[in-house]
């Protein structure tokens, strides 16, 4: 176990170097430079406002006008001990930026995840147990939850919930550890907004799993002797059904933390990922490269919490 | 012993009747046509050609040019000028949503069509080739899975200048390894299916292989996947506008119009809604058409696609007769029992008037082909029809209890302490995720209670008693740890957990190797002895039913067709069918020369005749087969579905 | 025994690497050796697991062997190349157990059938297509099979479809792997009929891969019984069978439950409990 | 000048430019109460705690730097305070004054016994220190450039400090107000001997003092009242809150849930404000949006270079029309580079609609078929919407507008790299002096002057401006604006302004009108 932990932590550390790398070059090639965003950021203009040869000497002053490898290894060699680095634009610490932004995120995503989950898996079993209409609603609203676009959905809910109906606030969040009743309403249209679509799919693949398992020759072998129903349905149906719905709780989590970058602009959240649409647009690599890694970090962990999930609830793949 | 029906094999298509109509047609008919018969499909196929004609013919369909201004009318909502309104700009909503459609079904087509290309040219390579190409799959999988996309799509974006068609392609490479998995997990399937072997044994080209075997079994998950991604990257392309990466203007896009609506959602919120909509629309019918094309491919390559529509209202009509008395010595008996399964056209009989008795402790067999409806039967006894089945009537008489009348609390109070079953896949029939011990603990705990050791070492008595030689280190073992005669033994376990009066063995053996099958019969009948219990011995092989049973039914197409104590039919069958079967076994055959066989194959219940079920395939069939035959008593404790049981004795002597 | 016979497997061995890493290989086949000579039936008997499809497999080029030799007519194609294979293909052809594996389901018959005479043969549309009506008629299916789907057959017509594949390469030797297995016992005894008729009228040797000794017997010229991966016993099919001088063939051959005791004796009480050996 | 900092951001979020007039800086910010309850800060009447809720603008300041272009009045006092009506005002400083005649050299008095919030007393030492700092190009203040021309600090007294340049410049009190980062924000200059705390915290002579642990940078920043504040009748809140929401619809929906008292609105919601019963004043904060016709010497487009062709096109434009339907009351006409009334503006204007003239001034030059100009732009949604309607409106003298919209992020007017290849490029500037939009637009090495034009006129009469008194440089800027206009080397079309939204029982908002760029510590409780 520990061994396994260990093997797919050092793999993640080469595949964050690759990802890392990949994101850099990447930047570096795109047009315009963190000089540039510098130099206009104050100009209260349309770009503009600043000479070539400032706009040199900043370049040289930043050390952009070092090869992409050398930078590269800057910022490596620094990350490796923990340091992040320092945004060239705001001039604030990448840790502590992403530290102060990470809270909201996670907030979102979580509970996001909790709530989809909660609710998904709650609706799939009893629409598998059940079945009939409520399979056929879950359905609909897979689908219909699917396609609808989350930021549009966001707008429509904030003039609804918050503009027409006055009941929640419209956008902002409030840390939990200053009034944890209010970080409850600040999130609940945006984890609204996000668990609309994930759920109803999440009830249909847990219906399918659960009707998966009950169909199963050992459960018509319980049966036939005797096991009881709530036994078969919660003990040997839940257990067996989950183990594809983890999967899938693990793809919602990352794919939440995707979805987040929308809805953090719509409800105004200042989480990772408007941080991370900010310093793209800001060529703001240290912020990116922060970004890129700790969302790296966050993939790799899940999905070993999966696996190691996976490995508890189905003892064919355990690991010893 | 007379070979009843040998035939001349050489004789075109004379063991079978030509086309199989046993089984139907029904897949014969193209997957794109039987998607058509869904509505929802439809529907959503119907929209989405009317979203491409528009586009495609948008400058004839367009009421207005797109970019044309009207600065005297912005924002104004729907009007009879304007169906849909106009934007901020003044210009034509629906026009502009008609002409939208070019760009954003081309960005979704571009990353649909590199998703699709990327995620099926590796899939399939590293799922047909494996090893170091699947390693190298694998690996990137891993690694692509890994990247942050969004981030890395506004990176490339940045890059590309905001050129959405790289954007696409990018998000179709970025998405393709979820779905470069499935490919690969089907053609890892598909790999494993004979057909690939015997093509490669045939030496066809790999390339050929690929192409034409592997790749149309792709195609489902293919279509459906590309579909629902074709949907999701519409809504992508989307928030990439609400990003801020939009096409050029003045060229309209859905996204680019949700975003201008967006920016004056406080002046004119409707603007919203045409866009927003038919965004939503044209996911969902992607999504649909999806789910569709996934259900009429399972059920284009789905195994069983029997047919019983057209004969099921004429089965209703034949009822059988009125259920006979119950026999009071026995402990099980079954009279008149007839049951039902849901098939693709209604519902069929699969089990007609069956009579059957159990006697304490006696053991029993009940032999037949497949599809004959043994298995059925014994799910009867025990209340377990699959969903649909229903016992239409009879009697179950178990004891002083009617199974078929039992409310579902008495049945499962009888399930396990009177009657309990073992069955054929003996791995398949424990839970994977829970330990040999404590599956069979839960149902000591459920008949006895107890505390956890007292439950426990009734665990390991019952264990011991099925004769594992380390009952505690089999109670630790998970199924996929056991062989298949150890968990066979587990279950027979797990049935005596409740010290039933009958066990139904429903072909307990036929997985398993025969020195295995040796021990575990063996097993049954030393348990039988000591306990005084009863089995009801479903099986195929007539070796197993000469080995441990007393009786025997035999049945065929549903019906019980012959009974007898089992030297006796053995020695001499009084139905055609068993004297046919009994014939064909290999080991009372001269070797190298032809055996004794019945011509043809079990029908399917929808076509079983209305007279004897055997009468087409018998030799001895005359016009009295054509009529309802009943069981008769040839002779003492004998009974044969068959008017002709005479002639057998006849051929016997002769 | 001349040197030539159809098919001669010399030493034998075929090993599968361990499920992970660090594990010992199988050994599916352990210094197999076996001979085939034209129009014979060898029959390969054994237990799950005892390497007897695995030996078919290696002659049909399906595993790769780690030692040993198979010579096909004399001629060593232990690693034939694929342009070899294609060559071999016209000669050695195979039978599945599964009717309905074996059989691409996205296929016609008549596609599934011709794209070896096709694309192999290089025959062109209007000769495959009478070949394969012939070769279909021979295995008792109607002309129309061929525009037909393997969905619409059932399992004893799929497996005369099978046979007919086999045979529209007009092969030497036919490798039966448990043709009969997932077979109905009726629809088994019409197969197996085939198979004789097709073997007499043909000259077709067969490797006739099989778990029942029952059929083995009645196919076989010579039987060989495999355990673990090594041959135990081989001879003459009567003799082995009726007669097994192995421990194990011995008891192979005892646990196969028999009718005809049924008649001798009534069960109870007949069969003596042996001390059963528990597994663990 | 001044700047906002609205660093141009790429997306939808209205990367407008807070371009301000030559006056004011914006500010920013707010002040919070010690005990925020919801997000947005306490609300604004509670008793005796009164905290000021302000939405700012959607995207946020990069850094509290104050040299690299973010005035924040809350935290920052200046040496010359430009108030919302255009004057200097003293603040810092007492007074000021060129020394001599023809603007080189310029005199400042520093008002006593005044302390930074860290303590440091205020000396002509920490106002040197200030304007070495922006001089440093690693710092990458917008003012580099303007106070490169300083060629001497000459320290008079603690308090008096004299400033020798190398080249006139009439321009210093502005360059000592709030406008562009300058060295007129002081920073303690104890900080700045780690300059790196400037990002994240104040260290000036400041009204209110950040209150770190309730603000998320990039977000919204909270802000206490600072007792020792020397001059405590400009200190009108206990606290405020600044916020900077990424979506305006965001900042209206929390106007009207009660989230926020005030916020700075654009056209496209003030509107939906008034509607929905928001007190609404302004616009102010003026910015000018159109194009800039760079290809004078008709390099990529030859029919640009004939200045009838560039009238032609000013001539074809309806500005009214186009500013009524895009931006409303939000807005004006302009068909110069200034704003009414303000520094410059030529009262008759230049170039009204009249397609008739454009046609026969077409035709005159021999474009009478019209041609196609490649024009780069901002991809925004606003942007892309004026720029279309002006393709619209030139379609019907047959001049066609290639339309390139680039990322925000990679939009620059001052990559003349790229820009090279386009007839025309975007304009978007908060109006400025003229002598100063000079350097940005039509001197010869003008950061935004793509193709180097010239003209000789421009050049002396900024020559002229340079070394003039203040009472002649009225008349001057009138004519280099008319000289501009004449030339038609731009096509302006509106001037759009940003109102404040808010809540009347809660806040006084003391002005405005469209020249005033008023600051966030103007706004008061309501009385």
């Amino acid at each position: 176990m520990l061994q396994l932990i260990a093997r797919r932590l050092s793999v993640s550390v080469l595949l964050i170097l690759l990802i890392s790398f990949l994101t850099f070059v990447l930047q570096s090639l795109a047009p315009g430079d963190v000089a540039k965003t510098i130099l206009n950021s104050g100009s209260g203009q349309l770009g503009g406002g600043y000479t070539d040869e400032q706009y040199q000497e900043l370049r040289r002053a930043l050390g952009l006008d070092q090869p992409l490898l050398v930078q590269y290894w800057d910022w490596l060699s620094h990350a490796i001990r923990g340091d992040l680095g320092v945004s060239p634009v705001s001039g604030v610490d990448v840790t502590s930026a992403i530290s102060s932004r990470l809270p909201v995120t996670v907030s979102l995503v979580v509970l996001g995840t909790v709530v989809t989950a909660a609710l998904g898996i709650g609706l799939g079993m009893i629409s598998a147990v059940r079945g009939g209409r409520l399979g056929r609603v879950v359905d609909v609203f897979s689908v219909i939850g699917f396609a609808l676009p989350n930021f549009w959905l966001a707008l429509l809910l904030v003039a609804l919930f918050a503009v027409s109906l006055g009941m929640l606030p419209a956008t902002g969040y409030v840390p939990i550890d200053v009034s944890p009743a209010e970080w409850a309403r600040s999130l609940i249209l945006p984890i609204a907004t996000l668990s609309l679509s994930a759920t109803a799919s999440f009830a249909k693949q847990t219906r399918d799993s659960m009707l998966d398992t009950l169909s199963r020759d050992f459960v018509r072998m319980l049966r036939a002797n005797g096991a009881s129903e709530a036994s078969i349905v919660f003990r040997h149906g839940l257990r067996n059904a989950a183990i594809p719905v983890v999967t899938l709780v693990g793809l919602l989590f990352i794919g939440l933390f995707s979805g987040a970058v929308f809805i953090e602009s719509v409800f105004a959240l200042p989480g990772m990922g408007r941080l991370a649409v900010q310093a793209t647009e800001q060529h703001d690599l240290p912020v990116v490269q922060g970004v890129v890694v700790v969302l790296t970090l966050v993939v790799v962990v899940t999905n070993l919490a999966v696996d190691l999930v996976y490995g508890w609830l189905n003892p064919k793949v355990r690991v010893s | 012993m007379t070979a009843v029906a040998s035939q001349d094999l050489a004789a075109p298509s004379s063991d079978e009747p030509p086309g199989g109509n046993s089984r139907p047609a029904v897949s014969r008919t193209p997957t794109w046509r039987r998607l058509l018969r869904r509505p929802l499909a439809v529907i959503s196929l119907a929209y989405l050609v009317l979203l491409v004609l528009a586009a495609v013919f948008a400058d004839v369909v367009a009421p207005y040019d797109p970019a044309d201004l009207d600065l005297d009318h912005v924002l104004s909502g729907p009007s009879a000028g304007h169906l849909l309104g106009t934007d901020p700009l003044g210009r034509d909503v629906l026009s502009r949503l008609i002409h939208g459609g070019q760009v954003s079904l081309v960005n979704g087509g571009v990353a649909a069509l590199t998703f699709v290309m990327v995620g099926v040219a590796t899939g399939l390579v590293a799922g047909f080739f494996g090893g170091w190409t699947d390693r190298v799959f694998t690996w990137a999988v891993d690694v692509v899975i890994a990247i942050p996309g969004l981030i890395v799509l506004l990176v490339v974006l940045t890059v590309f200048g905001g050129n959405m068609t790289v954007a696409m392609a990018a998000l179709g490479i970025l998405s393709a390894p979820g779905f470069a998995r499935v490919v690969r997990g089907v053609t890892l399937g598909v790999r494993q299916e004979l057909y690939i072997s015997a093509a490669k044994v045939s030496g066809l080209p790999t390339r050929h292989i690929l192409l034409r075997h592997v790749l149309p079994r792709v195609t489902g998950p293919i279509l459906v996947q590309a579909s629902l991604f074709f949907g999701a990257a519409l809504l992508v392309d989307a928030g990439l506008a609400y990003l801020g990466f939009g096409v050029q203007p003045p060229t309209p896009t859905w996204g680019g119009m949700i975003i201008e609506a967006a920016s004056v959602i406080s002046q004119q919120p409707w603007l919203l809604v045409p866009p927003g909509i038919t965004l939503a629309l044209a996911t969902l019918s992607f999504a649909l058409l999806g789910d569709a094309i996934r259900d009429t491919s399972a059920e284009r390559t789905g195994r069983q696609s029997g047919n019983a529509r057209r004969r099921s209202a004429a089965r209703r009509a034949e009822l059988p007769r009125p259920a006979g008395a119950p026999d009071p010595a026995a402990l099980l008996s079954v009279r008149g029992l007839t049951v039902s399964l849901p098939t693709s056209g209604g519902t069929a009989d699969v089990v007609a008037d069956v009579d059957l008795d159990v006697r304490p402790g006696e053991t029993v067999g009940l032999v037949g082909e497949s599809g004959c409806g043994k298995s059925i039967t014994a799910s009867a006894l025990l209340g377990l029809l699959p969903a649909g089945g229903e016992i239409r009537t009879g009697r179950v008489q178990l004891g002083d209890v009617d199974l078929t009348t039992a409310g579902k609390s008495l049945l499962r109070s009888v399930r396990g302490s009177r009657i309990a079953l073992i069955s054929q896949e003996p791995v398949a029939s424990l839970d994977p995720v829970f330990t040999a011990g404590q599956q069979v603990d839960e149902l000591v705990r459920r008949h006895h209670g107890g505390s956890r050791q007292a439950v426990r070492a009734r665990t390991l008595e019952l264990l011991t008693s099925v004769r594992l030689r380390d009952p505690e280190s089999v109670a630790r073992r998970y199924p996929h740890e056991l062989s298949g005669g150890m968990a066979q033994r587990v279950a027979i376990a797990m049935a005596l957990a409740g010290e039933p009066d009958l066990l139904v063995a429903d072909e307990p053996t036929t997985a398993l190797d025969v020195t295995v099958q040796a021990e575990i019969l063996r097993l049954l009948q030393s348990i039988q002895a000591e306990r005084g219990m009863a089995v009801l011995l479903i099986t195929h092989d007539w070796g197993v039913v000469a080995q441990v049973c007393q009786r025997a039914y035999v049945m065929y197409a549903g019906h019980v067709v012959e009974s007898a104590p089992v030297a006796a039919m053995i020695d001499q069958p009084l139905h055609p069918y068993s004297a046919g079967l009994l014939a064909s076994m290999p080991g009372r055959g001269r070797p190298g020369h032809h055996l004794a066989s019945i011509p043809g194959t079990v029908p399917a219940p929808a076509d079983w005749p209305a007279g004897c079920h055997f009468a087409p395939r018998c030799a001895l069939a005359t016009e009295d087969c054509a009529a309802p035959v009943p069981l008769s008593e040839p002779a003492p404790g004998r009974l044969s579905r068959c008017v002709h049981h005479d002639r057998l004795i006849e051929g016997a002597t002769a | 025994m001349t040197a030539s016979g159809l098919l001669e497997i010399q030493d034998l061995r075929v090993e599968f690497a361990g499920r992970r890493r660090h594990d010992a290989g199988v050994l599916a086949a352990d210094g197999v050796s076996l001979r085939i000579d034209d129009a014979e039936t060898l029959g390969l008997v054994g237990e799950s697991g005892s390497g007897k499809s695995t030996i078919g497999n290696a002659v049909l080029g399906l595993v790769k062997p780690a030692a040993g030799r198979i010579l096909f007519r004399g001629q060593d194609v232990t690693h034939a190349t694929t342009r070899e294979r294609r060559r071999l293909g016209q000669h050695i052809q195979v039978v599945f157990q599964d009717p309905y594996s074996s059989l691409n389901p996205s296929r016609t018959i008549g596609q599934t059938l011709g794209e070896q005479l096709r694309l192999v043969r290089g025959l062109d549309r209007r000769t495959t297509r009478i070949h394969v009506e012939n070769v279909l008629r021979q295995v008792g299916m109607p002309a129309d099979t061929m525009s037909r789907y393997p969905a619409e057959f059932s399992g004893g017509q799929r497996q005369r479809i099978a046979i007919a594949r086999a045979l529209v390469m007009e092969p030497d030797l036919v490798i039966c792997d448990e043709p009969t297995s997932a077979l109905d016992l009726s629809v088994q005894a019409q197969i197996l009929n085939l198979l004789l008729d097709l073997q007499a009228r043909l000259g077709l040797g067969y490797l006739f891969i099989s778990h029942d000794i029952d059929v083995v017997r009645h196919m076989s010229h010579r039987v060989a019984v495999l355990l673990h991966g090594r041959v135990v016993e081989q001879g003459p099919a009567e003799g082995v069978t009726r007669h097994p001088d192995h421990e194990y063939t011995r008891t192979l051959v005892a646990a196969v439950p028999s009718v005809d005791v049924a008649a001798e004796a009534p069960p109870n009480g007949r069969a003596p409990h042996r001390n059963e050996q528990g597994e663990a | 000048m001044n700047g906002a900092p609205r660093h141009p951001s790429l997306t939808r979020r209205q990367f407008v430019i807070a371009g301000i007039a030559a006056t004011g800086g914006v500010a920013v910010a707010a002040c919070s109460s010690g005990s925020s309850s919801d997000a947005y800060g306490a609300g604004g009447t509670a008793g005796s705690s009164r905290t000021l809720r302000f939405h700012e603008r959607t995207s946020a300041p990069t850094t509290l730097d104050p040299a690299v272009g973010f005035w924040n009045p809350l935290a920052y006092d200046v040496l010359i305070y430009r108030a919302p009506d255009g004057t200097f005002q003293p603040q810092l400083a007492e007074s000021w004054q060129y020394v001599g005649a023809g603007n080189t050299t310029f005199e400042l008095v520093l008002r006593p016994d005044i302390t930074f919030t860290d303590g440091t007393p205020l000396t002509a030492d920490a106002v040197r220190a200030n304007i070495d700092y922006r001089k440093d190009p690693a710092v990458g203040s917008q003012s580099a450039q303007y106070v490169a021309a300083i060629s001497e600090i000459e320290i008079v007294d603690d308090l008096t400090i004299r400033i020798h340049l190398s080249e006139p410049n009439p321009l210093l009190p502005t360059l000592f107000s709030q406008g562009m980062g300058g060295p007129g924000i002081l920073v303690s200059p104890a900080a700045l001997e780690d300059p790196s705390v400037l990002a994240t915290g104040t260290h000036g002579v400041s009204r209110y003092l950040l209150v770190e642990d309730e603000t998320v940078l990039g977000d919204h920043y909270a802000f206490a009242a600072n007792p020792d504040y020397w001059n405590p009748d400009e200190v009108h809140w206990d606290g405020v809150v600044v916020h900077y929401l990424p979506e305006e619809s965001a900042a209206l929906s929390a106007l009207q849930t009660g989230q926020l008292d005030a916020a700075w609105a654009s056209f496209a919601i003030t509107g939906a404000g008034r509607d929905a019963g928001l007190s609404v004043t302004g616009p102010g904060r003026p910015i000018i949006l159109g194009l800039t016709l760079t290809d004078r010497g008709g390099v990529v487009v030859p029919a640009l270079a004939d200045v009838r062709v560039r009238q032609a096109l000013n001539y074809a434009l309806d500005r009214t029309k186009i500013t009524t339907a895009l931006i409303g009351e939000s807005g004006a006409p302009v068909d110069q580079l200034a704003t009414p009334d303000g520094a410059g503006w030529n009262s008759d204007g230049f170039y009204p609609h009249d397609v008739e003239r454009a046609r026969e001034l077409l035709t005159d030059a021999g474009y009478a078929d019209g041609f196609t100009i490649p024009v780069r732009l901002p991809n925004s949604e606003q942007h892309t919407r004026l720029t279309q309607a002006i393709a619209d409106a030139l379609s019907d003298i047959n001049v066609r507008l290639e339309l390139q919209a680039v990322p925000g992020n990679q939009w620059d007017a001052a990559d003349a790299a790229t820009n090279s290849a386009f007839g025309a490029t975007y304009l978007g500037w908060g109006i400025d002096d003229p002598v100063r939009m000079a350097a940005s637009f039509w001197l010869a090495d003008a950061t935004n002057n793509t193709f180097g034009s010239t003209d000789e006129t421009l050049q002396s009469l900024q020559e002229q401006a340079m070394i003039a008194g203040e009472d002649d440089r009225e008349d001057i800027d009138r004519q280099i604006i008319a000289r501009v206009a004449e030339l038609a080397w731009f096509l302006p079309v509106l001037v759009q302004g940003e109102s404040v939204l808010y809540d009347d029982e809660l806040v006084e908002v003391p002005w405005v009108d469209f020249l005033s760029v008023p600051t966030v510590s103007e706004l008061r409780p309501a009385s």
